[in-house]
């Protein structure tokens, strides 16, 4: 009679796989980037924009974008800002330690098909910059497959600059055009300063003489955006505020709506289309998103 | 052989609430014995002027998380009697059952959490869970049982929710107090009787100490009361009605207390379980009375570390009363009945016995059902004239047993009276570090 | 599959071998109202019962839930136990909505521990006898359901019609030794449900149900979201009453010895002010007129465009929650149609 | 990893959240496993004890408890507000409805100038000192109580609910008490008391202070429809959340 049930035998879309805590290397005095190895083996097997939850048994589960592109075999990174209480104790977590780890959920960026063969201008605000940085990876280690590569990248203030080592590298690079801005430099800064949108000037219309340096790359250059628009796609990621601007400028620079690509933040609880926290209207950020074509929520009335 | 005394206990005594002891004594010769009541006045009788009658039971229960039931029944009795209201059978029964309830608790933690411990010779539960894991499981399990009792049938164990002017609104079915009779049946009482055989076998540790003093309670021909009846004591036979209370209490102010006294027939009385039995022992039932019969407790009992005993006796007698309880109220059927309250202007006075005894509250309404005034008397004020009269018989008696000694003594006593809990709960828990 | 006629004799000797064999929830009085609870004595259960405080969503998607335990020095595990069971007396209205949770829960990503429940349930369904005071299935498709049950109980004048609908349904009525059902029977059972799908309109609704997702797609900046937000108390009420509302929070509870704990889900409700918040304190959802409108939206166009449905079945259970009468769906989408 | 030193300690108040905690049984061995109760109340010498969290219980109604308070907080790295009495003042604020000169008169009549028998308006702890966490209610939820020291041992901020008790109400099944013809708090109420006075069909009086934004507004509306004035509300809401001045 007592008989316990049991469900359909199938996977618990709860239950979270073990990992193990590769390595930890601060960004900033608020982020950290970890490097984390399911402990089956297996690779994770996301797409760049792609997030998954991780969990620490006791404290809770939080939904963190996959920073490391799909390339990179053998473990994926996750870059994290402390802010609340699973995040506190994931900064104090050292190489070998264990977490929990459930995905990867969501969409991805079209990085094989609608990107393929056009030009590409990433958009990262602050912490944004997480999610594209597998992207930027994708698109990096398959360079041969894009036009032209834009990366602007915009944060409060230089302290709150991520992956250094990186942004170094990509300003070196001659197939790309990375840019930089913050809102408010300091004494040692000698970039752009001001919102992100100051970096998305067309070309032409840079003043080279202007004693504004918008635009301005690390290395001292100022190419401004030489874009295709109808050829571009734009892939944009920072704080809810952000977006508003950026899409107003991407509107003037005649960047088609179809071609943008944004990632949204929302609270989410399950990650698999149930609990329904993370509705935007009638979307699921967890299934119709994080990653959404911004042509298909234009309409949307909460989605930006 | 006598030495100087000096005791100055500071807020260690288990009254409801602060006290403290103080004596001093030099060359045999007792220079100052005083129990002193520090407690930060709460001012309750002020403070329900001005509320409607539906929200005094809510405020009085809160003078003390400890007997709240007692209180709300108090209040609620007192509300009814001020506008005329009769509340039916099943209420009645149904309220009754609550006050059992927190008798149960009350007693239990004082006696298992308290006393035991004491008499096992050992500083509190703790290291009993080693020596004796039985007779702490058996303690913890008859608290449970009282406090699920008090949250059916009072819907919470403090601060109750079903004491209501006016009826008795039943979160519980008949099926619950079927479940609550079995395992009062199956598990509780005997529980007891092991505690109770436990605390038997090392009754030689309660000290003898005599002190004839007034014994007052309720007092009703129907059964063993906690409830129902006219003031009594062991010095008259007079039957005071209960709106006559004031007659009886007669409370002043003393310099080192901020809680009133109260005297009668002599300098101070004292209320609570062995007052009870004291008064009413002939109406027990048949196992308490055995059971008071196996400790040699009769009426006329003086010893006033004895009424730990008593609350031993009385818990049992509590379990006996409530199975009748639940047969009356299940033979009658429970029945959902309208609350019914008339606001009518008037004046009452409601009382029972607290766990450690007599209480009374009275108030007045206006016609809007509005509280003008109020006078609440409660049994630990009843209680501290008379420990203070015990301590000054106490100590010249035992002053030879030096300062620890007497100490201890002293605050046996105090614990004897007064099964605070919150206050043998920090005790305890000095003990637990 | 076969109709058994039942005297009230029969019916209740029936429910109480149920009873006696296995666990059975059907519904009971509770104070002058009525909720489904375990049923351990046949006599308790209310089938003239007008409509329960919470639907029955509660054995499927129980206020709280364990999802898995876990240690912290090592480990998470499943939490999957549930005893088979009978649901007793699931109104038409709330039986179409825990279809729609089937629909819910499976789309997508199969939810195991809500199909666990759902396979241990056998559900018998009764069609109303007594109308609540508030209800509208009459107009939103769910005062009769024709399929889909274990076992359907219908009232006929003194007598019950006990119809099994599926295998398991069957098994319930295996050993029932009551006659089969007469046409005439039948015919009486369809005036019943004529009837219903008339009288369970204490609302009218003045349009198909399947004319909102387009009503609303066009009335996002209507008055009357602001207007009646204005009285909301963001208390959720009509959220947890509803018997296709299923939004769920998931928390972590440890143990004293902090080590072993547990990741369970509650009910949570997007009334209420936090639920659209993120760290930060930054709220997506910061206006109670947002959020008044949310609901709406999601009974008349989010969920029916994910599963086809529209996710209001005419209990009328939000009606009578709400403690500021503002809750009436029917009012809303009949406002809608009048326009400004 | 050393054990939390916990110290408990009471003002003026009923006790009966102490007695919550003694009511948590035999799970109250599991907490004094997990932490060090060091003092609870004034049984232990009051100098020299240094603990990591302090518990406090009570309102502050005279002055030589707001020194004693202050020198607790100086002594806590936190400090936790237990019960209503303590977080919003709770019953003992009533007093603060009325002159203090008339309260000490009508309790203690001629005798009132007596100096033992002194008191002030009545103060939440944190009116007097910064207040780390608070555990609300009247009594607390015992069970409330312990997940939060468990998340505090666990290095876990514990959050209180922020929706009303009408939320656990529902989940608990009861008949809202407003169609009861009583005036019930519930709606306005932070929740996580489990709802039990509406679920024992007593109306909530709000012993765990407000929701983070009251729509009292509504409220308002909505007596109306039930027959009530916005008096009757207001009266019931002094109950546990008088201020600080009269609020009469
Ligand atoms: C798709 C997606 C991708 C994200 N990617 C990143 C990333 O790459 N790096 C990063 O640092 N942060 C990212 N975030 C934000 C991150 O999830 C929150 O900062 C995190 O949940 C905070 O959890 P906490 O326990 O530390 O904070 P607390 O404030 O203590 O959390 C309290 C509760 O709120 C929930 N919560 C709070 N904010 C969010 C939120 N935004 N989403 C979901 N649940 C929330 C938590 O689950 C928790 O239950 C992402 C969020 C989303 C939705
Ligand atoms: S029940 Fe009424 S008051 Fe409460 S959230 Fe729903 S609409 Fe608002
Ligand atoms: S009884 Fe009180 S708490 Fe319960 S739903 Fe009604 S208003 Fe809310
Ligand atoms: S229901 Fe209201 S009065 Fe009762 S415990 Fe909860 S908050 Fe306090």
């Amino acid at each position: 009679m007592t008989d316990k049930c049991q469900g359909n035998g199938g996977k618990d879309i709860y239950l979270p796989e073990m990992a193990t805590i590769k390595k930890v290397e601060p960004l900033t005095e608020m982020e950290m980037l970890f490097d984390i190895a399911l402990d089956s083996g297996e690779e994770l097997g996301h797409m760049p924009g792609q997030f998954a939850e991780i969990s620490l048994p006791g404290i809770g589960e939080a939904p963190i974008s996959i920073s490391s592109s799909p390339t990179t075999k053998g473990m994926f990174q996750m870059g994290i800002r402390k802010v609340g209480n699973l995040t506190n104790h994931l900064h104090n977590l050292k190489p070998g330690d264990k977490v929990g780890i459930r995905g990867p959920f969501g969409t991805s960026f079209p990085v094989d098909t609608a990107m393929k063969g056009k030009d590409i201008l990433f958009i990262a605000g602050g912490i944004g910059l997480v999610p594209l940085r597998s992207a930027i990876h994708y698109v990096l280690a398959n360079r041969d497959d894009y036009g032209h590569v834009y990366i602007l990248f915009g944060t409060k203030t230089p302290a709150d600059r991520l992956y250094l080592e990186e942004l170094e590298e990509w300003g070196s690079r001659n197939d790309i055009t990375f840019m930089e801005t913050v809102d408010k430099g300091d004494s040692d800064w000698k970039g752009s300063q001001g919102v992100i949108t100051t970096l998305m000037q067309p070309a032409t219309s840079v003043d080279p003489k202007s004693t504004v340096q918008v635009g301005m790359d690390v290395s001292g250059n100022m190419p401004g955006l030489d874009l295709v628009p109808k050829n571009t796609v734009a892939l944009i990621c920072g704080p809810p505020i952000m977006y508003k601007f950026v899409l107003i400028e991407l509107k003037k620079l005649g960047v088609p709506f179809e071609n943008v690509y944004i990632s949204l933040e929302r609270l989410m609880k399950c990650g698999v289309g149930k609990c329904g926290h993370c509705q935007i209207n009638g979307l699921y950020a967890c299934q119709d998103g994080a990653v959404m074509k911004y042509s298909d929520v234009i309409d949307v009335k909460e989605a930006i | 052989m006598s030495q100087a005394i000096d005791i100055n206990v500071h807020h260690v005594t288990r009254v409801e609430g602060h006290g403290n002891i103080v004596v001093r004594a030099k060359d045999g010769t007792v220079e100052k014995v005083q129990w002193q009541v520090p407690e930060a006045p709460r001012f309750f009788e002020a403070m329900v002027r001005g509320r409607t009658w539906d929200e005094i039971q809510p405020i009085t229960c809160r003078i003390c998380g400890i007997c709240s039931i007692s209180h709300s029944l108090a209040s609620v009795r007192t509300t009814e009697a001020a506008m005329g209201i009769v509340p039916t059978e099943q209420t009645n029964k149904l309220r009754l059952l609550a006050h059992c309830s927190e008798q149960m608790q009350s007693h239990s933690l004082h006696v298992g959490y308290l006393v035991a411990p004491d008499l096992l010779g050992v500083k509190s539960v703790v290291p009993l869970v080693s020596t004796h894991l039985d007779v702490v499981k058996t303690i913890i399990r008859i608290h449970r049982v009282a406090n699920r009792w008090s949250d059916l049938i009072a819907g919470r164990t403090t601060h109750p929710l079903t004491l209501v002017p006016g009826g008795f609104p039943i979160p519980f079915n008949e099926n619950d107090l079927r479940e609550l009779k079995k395992t009062i049946v199956e598990t509780t009482v005997p529980d007891l009787k092991a505690v109770a055989d436990v605390v038997l076998s090392v009754a030689d540790k309660l000290p003898a100490f005599e002190r004839p003093t007034e014994y007052i309670s309720v007092s009703t021909p129907d059964y063993y009361s906690f409830y129902d009846g006219d003031i009594v004591s062991t010095d008259t036979d007079e039957r005071v009605p209960t709106s006559e209370f004031e007659r009886v209490v007669n409370e002043y102010v003393v310099p080192q207390s901020t809680a009133k006294y109260c005297k009668w027939h002599r300098d101070s009385f004292a209320v609570g379980a062995l007052a009870r039995f004291n008064n009413n022992a002939d109406q027990l039932l048949p196992l308490a009375t055995s059971i008071a019969g196996k400790f040699g407790l009769k009426k006329g009992n003086c010893n006033p570390y004895m009424n730990n005993v008593a609350q031993i006796v009385e818990m049992v007698q509590v379990c006996e009363h409530t199975l009748q309880l639940i047969d009356e109220v299940l033979t009658a059927g429970l029945k959902t009945e309208p609350r019914k309250v008339e606001v009518k202007a008037g004046t009452g006075v409601g009382c029972v016995e607290a766990p450690r005894g007599i209480l009374f509250h009275k108030y007045t309404y206006d016609e809007k059902g509005i509280c003008t005034g109020a006078n609440i008397c409660i049994p630990t004020n009843e209680n501290h004239a008379n420990i203070q009269k015990d301590f000054e018989a106490l100590v010249p008696q035992f002053i030879d047993r030096g300062q620890d000694e007497l100490t201890l003594l002293l605050e046996m006593l105090v614990r004897s009276y007064d099964p605070c809990i919150s206050c043998s709960a920090h005790y305890l828990d000095v003990k637990f570090v | 599959m076969s109709v058994k006629k039942l005297d009230k004799k029969a019916l209740n000797s029936w429910v109480e071998s149920l009873v006696a064999g296995q666990k059975v929830f059907g519904v009971q009085a509770k104070g002058e109202r009525f909720a489904f609870a375990e049923l351990t004595d046949a006599s308790a259960l209310r089938l003239d019962y007008d409509v329960t405080m919470l639907p029955p969503k509660k054995y499927f998607l129980p206020q709280r839930e364990d999802l898995l335990t876990f240690k912290r020095s090592g480990g998470h595990e499943s939490v999957i136990e549930c005893d088979p069971f009978v649901l007793l007396g699931v109104h038409p209205y709330d039986f179409v909505a825990i279809r729609q949770m089937d629909a819910i829960f499976e789309k997508d990503n199969d939810d195991i521990h809500y199909k666990a429940r759902r396979n241990a349930a056998t559900i018998v369904v009764c069609d109303v006898q007594n109308a609540s005071e508030n209800v509208f299935a009459g107009c939103m498709n769910g005062a009769v359901v024709e399929d889909g049950y274990d076992v359907l109980i219908t009232g006929i004048g003194k007598d019950y019609l006990l119809d099994a609908g599926t295998e398991k349904g069957e098994a319930l009525l295996h050993g029932v030794g009551a006659p089969d059902a007469r046409a005439e029977d039948m015919a009486e059972r369809s005036k019943v449900w004529e009837a219903n799908k008339a009288a369970l309109k204490k609302h009218e609704l003045k349009c198909a149900p399947a004319d909102l997702p387009k009503l609303l797609g066009s009335s996002e900046e209507h008055p009357v979201w602001a207007e009646k937000a204005e009285g909301c108390f963001s208390c959720g009420s009509c959220n947890l009453v509803c018997p296709t509302c299923y939004c769920f929070d998931v928390q972590d509870e440890i143990d004293w010895n902090m080590d072993s704990g547990r990741r369970y889900r509650c009910w949570d409700g997007c009334m209420l002010t936090n639920f659209a918040t993120v760290t930060g304190n930054h709220n997506f959802r910061p206006k109670v007129e947002d959020r008044y409108r949310h609901r709406y939206y999601r009974k008349g166009k989010y969920i029916p465009e994910k599963i086809g449905e529209i996710s209001c079945v005419g209990c009328g259970r939000c009606i009578t929650a709400c403690v500021a009468k503002i809750a009436n769906p029917v009012e809303i989408y009949n406002r809608l149609l009048e326009g400004k | 990893m050393s054990k939390p030193r916990v110290a408990i300690f009471d003002f003026a108040c009923c006790e009966g959240c102490q007695l919550q905690i003694v009511n948590l049984e035999e799970e109250i061995i599991d907490l004094v496993t997990l932490v060090d109760v060091v003092e609870w109340r004034e049984a232990m010498s009051e100098q020299s004890e240094e603990y990591d969290i302090a518990i406090i219980e009570g309102s502050i109604t005279r002055p030589q408890d707001e020194e004693r308070l202050k020198e607790i907080r100086e002594r806590a790295k936190i400090l936790i507000a237990l019960g209503a009495c303590a977080v919003t003042g709770g019953i003992n604020k009533l007093k603060n409805n009325f002159d203090l000169e008339d309260v000490k008169k009508c309790v203690y009549g001629k005798d009132a100038a007596m100096p033992h028998l002194d008191t002030a308006m009545t103060k939440a702890v944190g009116e007097v000192v910064k207040v780390d966490f608070v555990v609300p209610g009247c009594p607390i939820n015992r069970a409330e109580f312990a997940v939060i020291v468990r998340s505090l041992a666990l290095g876990k901020t514990p959050v209180l609910p922020t929706y009303p008790v009408c939320v656990e109400c529902k989940m608990r099944e009861n008949g809202c008490r407003f169609e009861y013809d009583e005036i019930c708090l519930g709606p306005i109420t932070r929740a996580g008391c489990d709802a039990p006075c509406p679920s024992a069909g007593h109306w909530c009086y709000g012993c765990r202070g407000y929701v983070d934004d009251p729509n009292v507004n509504a409220a308002k509306d909505i007596l109306e429809k039930y027959g009530k004035t916005i008096d009757d509300l207001k009266s019931k809401m002094l109950l546990f959340n008088s201020k600080q001045e009269p609020t009469l």
